[in-house]
């Protein structure tokens, strides 16, 4: 049917965000992914002052497997797997959280500019990030990392070099759609200023896929943080979930542990914000709000 | 002719794309600590002085920059990537030896990615709220999220430890003989698990993909049509809206391609897969700039490559792009 | 002289499934097509005009929607007892359907000769090459120039008027007896919309197609359709010869509907006149009470029209109407 | 002051370039608007009607300066407006406003009706906040609105109630001008009247001036004082509202006329089908636009262009025949 809103025009909830939030929790999925999520940063937050340690201690036997001494084992040098998971928490919110701030700042930056301005401003900056999309990203961080020195700072800035062309793209295709609608035009026809139009006006709308996409970019920032750190390239001081995989890797067939769950930390952390960003693309999807 | 223009135009545009990074490359060696030829070495301890003199007239570090850069994309442009250091042969050579690994690789995993994410997407998107509908969701999303070195390594401890059906590393069996046909077998052996590593991200990405753009097809006027003519639900389905609903899953790949190259560097360390990842691996291992910077140029080219070929294959699936 | 109707429609019920419960957007519907006969359905958006057709096709979008009573009898036989497959029998080849959209309603990734082709394919035993040539006639019946050429574009190269004359030849190409045009017009400007309904009648008196119409536009069905029902909020509330409807409306729903909307007129006169106007907004179908659907917009409203549901009252011959004021004077 | 005309547009020309479809190629050129010249008195509502890219939409935006005119002029009581800085014009904005078709895009879904309405006094800093607030109730109420509906969103109202409150935005800044661009194209029969007469009876009430676009010639007979018919983007007859339909010259209005559906039989124009499509408005035909449709086009109409000329009191046609 073409207009589904003439069924029911009358009957909804009042607020645009009230409704969204209820949208939100009536999906399971979503909030298995939130609880997930307050884990790790719960874990990331309280972690260390209650099960306290450093990780990079040697605290047992080597490649002990998991038991009641070592709740996960130790790894070849005798470091406690629990210990390094818990540490590792904070390292890869800190780097997925900054590396997803960068990303959406340049990412936003440049889409809204592409998208409101059009023309000469959207050819050269569609140009220049289709440059970014064709350098294979994590060949790209690995000569930036080999010419530079590696830090927390050059990893984080390196992931968000590689990453914002997604959000550059979808921000200008969001502004395209949005700036041609017609309250946009009745917004200039007002007298409202372009860097009003765009802040206030435009972006607001635009957000809900933007959200999502972001959710989904914390998500990929931890990925590439973790194949940076299992390849060796990530900042040597940082106990990341990724460097415990690759340290122990050349032990995979000795001690499983060490690398299962890690790599399982990984996949629940992502996985928790894979969800809460599926649950927000139903809860903001107007589609599947009607039924 | 207008077709032909099209094309041309995308052809030199991919051109001017591949001479921007082979810039890029030159701007970032320069702005690396020291000058070039000491970034270039980095902290290879094998370069003698006659090398590093041979090198700083090479690059002719007393020109102007402007002539350089110019010397340079001359270089680039036929074919000298330089002097790998470690390996003491030309980088172009040593690339072209990893390429055919990388590309079998690469391509298998896209096409294996591509067949299996649609046709999940397809059968999610036919029923909205079946139970296959939830098993693609919790699929995709389980694919998307496991970080792809873990998966192989995962893979590894599964299929070739547990249960020893694949070999765990490298292309070949070492010293094996045989028919071709029997050497072809035992490279698709080794084939399997690193592929199947690799597609598994993009199985999840365009199963997604295809099954939100299918519902979306699915609810066109034109299916509706398609139906008022009578036509079986299975050719509505497959003739009329798939060809409609593939449409962004091949732009998706085409923009994806590099990633897939990036996640190919991963997987062929955790697999020894002889590739170029491989070499990019060891490279950055020993600070071997003008490799890696090779390396770089070199997948650049595949993904221009790559995404010229989409973007044909685009052309000739939706006429309204001409 | 009484003749048999083509198709009759009895009871037709369909419902919505929604968040806030089941909707009924279409309630008691009865109609007949004569054979050879226009037969226009007028009523505003919601009115379940859009739905009467699809529930014809057995097209309802199922879920959330559902054809939950009534029979749909073409030439005597009940369309709601076939299977999917026999259904798909008769769709496109005894009944067809042309759409309001002609920019979206054709498949933009297939040639129009496939398109075409393919519905005579699909329901006549026709090679190849025959169905080839039959869709050059088809498309040459529908005045498309060039039909030879045309084939083998795609629909994005053709303007509005032509899809929609493609879609009618697309519609046209298996003979069908009835031939539902759903809003074929609303999306076209006015000289192509001439062009159209010129086609389409003389199209129904060459094959002497039975042709539903479905639209908003009342002075349309003056100009176009023999016979006319005119829906409010999923049910019937009047039907008639146009003639008689148009000059001697009986329920207010049809008056209002017909004086609200200005008519162009050879000398309009240098002073602008006030236009009646229906007040108030369509019912949320979910929430009608037991009376008259209409009762809240009424200017005759008495107090029995929120109470009971008018019955069907014939009121002239062939012309009946739901309302209780109907005898009253006016 | 009192002006003889409230809106005085003079020769204007809108002109767009669009996407070159390859690098070789010219780039095209749309002539949406291509000489347009109308005057409207203080109090009237003067009516553009034509078919689909005619140029009518084109030509409300480019008045009002929404879309940047290529030449001409714009005057709004004296004061041409295509002069003005863009400060100025921001200013100058108060007194002329706009109603767009679409009820439904045509207000931001994430604020209040009562926010919408206040949205052109808090741009144009009229009045404190508590005066504002007060103007929209007092709005409200004059578009038949209650005034406690200012706290719901757009999406909880009608199309109908839509189109309401977009009037009564317009109105909010108390302009002398407002174009309605097809302000019921997009609503139901029964509602379109609710409209037509809420604008007219606000238009004598306030002494407001209407540049009212749309392609329903009924609409326009019955709310215009004085209409024009565009072509192509050219106007190719302009009358008052009884002279147009008593006496129509041009052959395109003619056939426009007899086009519509009328439930009047008495009315009907003998039926002139005109043959074809619109031509784009990218390449024209030359000469008079309509030539390659008109059923008396002679050799010379391809040739020259029509002047617009007097051939009645009030009524202009531009055609070579008349």
């Amino acid at each position: 049917m073409n207009n589904r809103q003439e069924l029911n025009p009358m009957v909804r909830p009042d607020r645009p965000v009230v409704e969204l939030w209820l949208m939100f929790f009536a999906n399971k999925a979503a909030v298995l992914g939130l609880v997930l999520w307050l884990l790790v940063v719960f874990t990331a937050v309280f972690g260390l002052t209650i099960y306290t340690g450093d990780p990079f201690e040697m605290v047992g036997a080597p490649m002990t497997p998991p038991g009641a001494e070592f709740l996960l084992g130790t790894d070849y040098l005798g470091r406690d797997v629990l210990t390094g998971i818990i540490h590792g928490a904070s390292i890869t919110l800190a780097i997925g959280f900054s590396a997803t701030i960068c990303t959406v700042i340049i990412g936003v930056v440049i889409g809204v500019l592409a998208g409101y301005y059009g023309r000469w401003v959207d050819n050269l900056l569609m140009r220049v990030t289709e440059f970014f999309q064709v350098l294979p990203p994590m060949l790209f961080v690995m000569v930036l990392i080999s010419l530079f020195t590696p830090s927390i700072y050059l990893i984080v800035l390196a992931i968000a070099v590689v990453s914002w062309t997604g959000m550059a793209r979808l921000t200008r295709a969001e502004f395209l759609k949005i700036k041609e609608l017609e309250y946009v035009t009745a917004e200039r026809a007002m007298g409202a200023r372009n860097a009003s139009i765009m802040a206030k006006v435009i972006l607001p709308n635009a957000l809900p896929p933007l959200i999502v996409a972001v959710a989904l970019n914390v998500g990929t920032a931890i990925l590439f943080e973790a194949a940076l750190s299992f390849l060796g390239l990530g900042d040597p001081n940082a106990y990341s979930w990724g460097y415990m995989i690759g340290s122990s890797r050349e032990y995979i067939w000795d001690s499983w542990w060490t690398i299962t769950f890690p790599g399982f930390a990984i996949f629940l952390t992502v996985l928790g914000v894979s969800l809460i960003g599926d649950g927000l693309n139903d809860a903001l999807n107007p589609k599947l709000r009607e039924l | 002719m207008k077709t032909i223009l099209t094309g041309l135009n995308r052809t030199i545009y991919s051109l001017v794309l591949l001479l921007a990074v082979i810039v890029l490359n030159f701007i970032l060696v320069h702005i690396a600590p020291g000058d070039a030829v000491t970034a270039m070495i980095g902290d290879m301890g094998g370069a003698t002085p006659e090398l590093i003199a041979k090198l700083r007239a090479d690059y002719g570090l007393d020109r102007s920059l402007f002539t350089q850069l110019y010397t340079h994309i001359w270089k680039m442009m036929h074919g000298d990537l330089g002097t790998s250091f470690t390996h003491r042969v030309p980088v172009r050579d040593l690339i072209l030896d990893h390429l055919p690994a990388t590309i079998l690789l690469v391509t298998t995993a896209f096409f294996l990615a591509i067949i299996i994410g649609t046709v999940l997407g397809i059968i999610a998107a036919q029923k909205p709220k079946s139970f296959v509908n939830h098993v693609v969701t919790v699929l995709s999303l389980s694919g998307f999220s496991a970080p792809i070195f873990w998966t192989g390594l995962m893979l590894l401890i599964a299929f070739a430890y547990l249960l020893p059906i694949f070999p765990a590393f490298g292309m070949s069996t070492p010293g094996f003989q045989g028919t071709t046909l029997e050497v072809m077998f035992d490279v698709l052996k080794h084939l399997v698990l690193p592929a199947v590593t690799l597609a598994s991200v993009y199985i999840a990405v365009y199963s997604r993909l295809a099954r939100a753009s299918m519902l979306d097809v699915l609810g066109s006027d034109y299916i509706r049509t398609a139906r008022s003519k009578g036509l079986s639900r299975r050719i509505v389905v497959y003739k009329h809206a798939l060809k409609n609903g593939i449409l962004p899953v091949v732009t998706m790949a085409g923009l994806q391609f590099s990633q897939l190259i990036a996640g190919a560097v991963v997987v062929e360390t955790v697999y020894g897969w002889p590739g170029i990842g491989q070499l990019a691996f060891n490279a950055i291992l020993r600070r071997d700039h003008p490799l890696l910077l090779g390396i770089l140029f070199f997948s650049t080219l595949m993904v221009v490559i790559a995404n010229l070929i989409t973007d044909f294959s685009y052309r000739i699936l939706d006429p309204r792009i001409k | 002289m009484k003749q048999e109707p083509l198709l009759q429609v009895n009871g037709l019920c369909v419902e919505f499934s929604t968040k806030n419960g089941s909707v009924r957007v279409l309630n008691q519907l009865d109609l007949h097509l004569l054979p050879g006969e226009a037969l226009g359905i007028v009523g505003e958006s919601g009115c379940g005009k859009s739905m009467t057709a699809l529930s014809i096709m057995r097209l309802v979008p199922t879920p959330p929607g559902e054809i939950s009573n009534g029979q749909i009898l073409l030439n005597g036989d009940d369309v709601l007892q076939l299977t999917e497959s026999q259904m798909e029998d008769i769709r496109g080849n005894e009944i067809s359907m042309i759409f309001q959209e002609p920019m979206t309603s054709l498949n933009p990734v297939f040639t129009i000769g496939s398109q075409v082709s393919e519905n005579i394919r699909r329901h006549q035993s026709a090679n190849t090459s025959q169905a080839k040539e039959k869709t050059i006639q088809m498309l040459e019946a529908v005045g498309i120039p060039a039909p030879e050429l045309r084939i083998d574009q795609y629909p994005h190269e053709l303007s509005g008027g032509m899809r929609q004359r493609v879609m009618i030849a697309m519609a046209l190409s298996c003979q069908p007896s009835v031939l539902i045009a759903d809003e074929p017009t609303t999306a076209l400007d006015v000289t192509i919309q001439a062009q159209i309904f010129e086609l389409l009648r003389k199209i129904q008196e060459e094959m002497a197609t039975s042709v539903i119409l479905i639209t908003h536009d009342m002075s349309v069905i003056a100009e176009f359709a023999d016979r006319v029902i005119v829906m409010y909020a999923g049910r019937k509330v009047e039907e008639g010869l146009v003639r008689d409807i148009i000059d001697n409306s009986c329920h207010p729903y049809t008056q209002g509907l017909i004086n609200c909307v200005p008519v162009l007129k050879r000398d309009p006169g240098l002073k602008r006149v006030e236009l009646n106007e229906i007040p108030g907004v369509v019912p949320n179908l979910a929430q009608l009470g037991p009376g008259c659907s209409f009762a809240p917009r009424c200017h005759k409203v008495v107090d029995r029209c929120y109470q009971e549901m008018p019955p069907e009252q014939q009121v002239g011959e062939n012309h009946y109407a739901s309302c209780w004021r109907v005898g009253d004077a006016a | 002051m009192k002006y003889e005309y409230s809106v005085k547009v003079d020769d204007l020309r809108t002109h767009f370039k669009v996407h070159r479809p390859h690098l070789f190629a010219e780039q095209p050129t749309v002539y949406a608007v291509d000489g347009v010249s109308f005057e409207i008195e203080p109090g009237k509502t003067f009516g553009l009607v034509g078919e689909s890219g005619c140029g009518k939409s084109t030509t409300a935006l480019s008045v009002l300066r929404l879309v940047e005119p290529t030449s001409g002029s714009v005057e709004l009581n004296g004061v041409d407006i295509c002069q003005l800085s863009e400060n100025d014009l921001r200013n100058y904005r108060r007194h002329m406003q706009i109603i767009f078709q679409d009820p439904y895009s045509s207000m931001n879904p994430r604020t209040t009706a009562g926010e919408i309405i206040r949205t052109p006094l808090r741009i144009l800093k009229i009045g404190t906040p508590k005066e504002q607030h007060e103007r929209v109730e007092e709005l409200l109420g004059l578009v038949g609105l209650r005034p406690e509906q200012k706290n719901l969103y757009p999406h909880q109202f009608s199309g109908g109630q839509r189109q309401r409150i977009c009037v009564a935005r317009a109105l909010a800044p108390n302009p002398d001008f407002i174009v309605c661009d097809e302000p019921v194209s997009a609503l139901d029969v029964a509602i379109q009247s609710q409209i037509l007469n809420l604008l007219a009876r606000l238009q004598q009430e306030f002494g407001l001036t209407y540049l009212f676009i749309s392609h329903d010639m009924a609409v326009v007979q019955h709310i215009c004082d004085e209409i024009a018919v565009m072509y192509l983007g050219r106007i190719v007859e302009k009358a008052d509202r009884r002279s147009l339909f008593l006496d129509v010259q041009h052959p395109y209005t003619k056939a426009l006329l007899a086009a519509v559906p009328t439930t009047d039989n008495n009315s009907k124009l003998s039926f002139v089908s005109l043959k074809g499509d619109v031509p784009s408005p990218m390449d024209p035909p030359s000469g008079c636009h309509f030539h390659t449709r008109c059923p008396m086009a002679e050799t010379r109409c391809s040739k020259e262009i029509p002047k617009l000329r007097q051939v009645l009191p009030n009524h202009w046609v531009a055609c070579h025949l008349v």
